[in-house]
């Protein structure tokens, strides 16, 4: 089982992300690839680039945690997370999640769980840089609900709580 | 302790990280967030609405009623906006 | 809108297949691709390779029209399916299903559509070529129920009846 | 009208595609499944349980009830496990 966290300035490729890990194993069935790209506008507004800022040890740590909960929850043969901070123009990837299992169904459903989560719970925050570049053009991008939908949905019957919102 | 501010609690806050020494009955979260929001304009805007503000405690996402005794870094940002 | 089928003998490349679809649009903020591979083994039985025999312009036609059904549900911006005949020896990609959309939650669910129907109504038929070479050694894969039931779940509300089993 | 075969259909059968002239009263896909089995030893074998044999009239999929008038080509296969 192969499990890669890195959180990077530079630019990634899914490709070569995949070789490493399908390298050497004929058990793996079903590849899922995830890549969320900076698109060349935001709300409607055209947008010149995201700056991200993040919180580099907590986000490797709650990144890690998550996949240890997907680990738990299905049949993984590998997984690989990587995201991005610092400025990232249209066009280019933000976060990339490759999984890999025996069947479909669990590679599909660990990536979605994967992406759910780290829309809502990976301290990263993303600033839109407005065309033209003046300091008042930076605005903070707004979390959206549907995201808080979307992870809400993977949450276990609420027997125990833990102790985090 | 350590705190961290980041995205535009950071901006609100004017700074990336202190160290604090908070008086004796600041024992939880919600109590630290209504202290620091005492210490000047900036806390003030950063936490005015202390439901909208997240926190961790040693890189752990926590409620505002999480206790703060024993931790080494406590961090407060916006909801997350990554991925 | 970039749609692209294509039933071929050769190996696909993932990369260039994305790299194609993403061709100048800087709308796209999410991208799934799905890779189903040739897994050394067969309910635990070592294989050499599977051979897919189809039925060609059945083939196109049947995942034409479900890239058609998964466009009225979902707002894509690109679809791409290739699927491959003929001997794929393990470790070799079968299949690939590549949806692009402007948010996370249409590519994924295009991409698990597309495959679910994929591999219950696309005329496609798997014989396991054991190690060894015999002809007797030549097996028809089985149907899996489970992935009727994943078919299934896509299924509208049963008011109309579709002329098909 | 012109049947094709498929898969193990088509071992059975022995054959990948032939010309076939159904008699009168063969109006639906389940009738000429019933006409085809009494047309020999490979033809009985292949159609023994007709719910696991699927069909197809002019690329689409269709149920045992469709008829066949009009139909240029009709096909016979096994459930699909492609993907």
């Amino acid at each position: 089982m192969s499990v890669i966290v890195r959180l990077q300035r530079e630019a990634f490729d899914a490709a070569s992300e995949v070789a490493a890990l399908k390298r050497s194993r004929t058990d793996i069935g079903a590849v899922v690839i995830f890549t969320g790209i900076c698109r060349a506008d935001e709300d409607g507004e055209p947008i010149a680039a995201l700056n991200l800022e993040h919180y580099p040890d907590m986000a490797e740590a709650e990144i890690g945690r998550h996949i240890e909960a997907a680990r738990q929850r299905w049949p993984l043969l590998g997984v690989t997370v990587i995201h991005r901070y610092g400025r990232i123009v249209p066009g280019e990837g933000i976060v990339l999640v490759v999984t890999a299992s025996t069947h479909r169904q669990a590679a599909f459903a660990a990536a979605e769980f994967l992406m759910d989560y780290l829309k809502t719970r990976a301290p990263f925050w993303k600033q839109v840089e407005k065309p033209g570049g003046k300091t008042s053009d930076k605005i903070w991008v707004e979390a959206r609900a549907s995201d808080d939908t979307a992870a809400e949905r993977w949450k276990p019957a609420p027997t125990k709580r833990e102790p985090a919102n | 302790m350590k705190v961290r501010y980041f995205a535009w609690v950071r901006e609100r806050v004017g700074k990336t990280e202190e160290d604090i020494d908070p008086p004796a009955g600041v024992a939880t979260i919600g109590d630290l967030v209504d202290w620091l929001a005492r210490q000047g304009e900036g806390y003030a805007y950063a936490f005015e609405n202390p439901n909208v503000v997240r926190s961790a405690i040693d890189k752990r996402h926590v409620r505002s009623d999480a206790r703060i005794a024993g931790a080494s870094e406590i961090a407060f940002f916006p909801p997350m906006t990554g991925g």
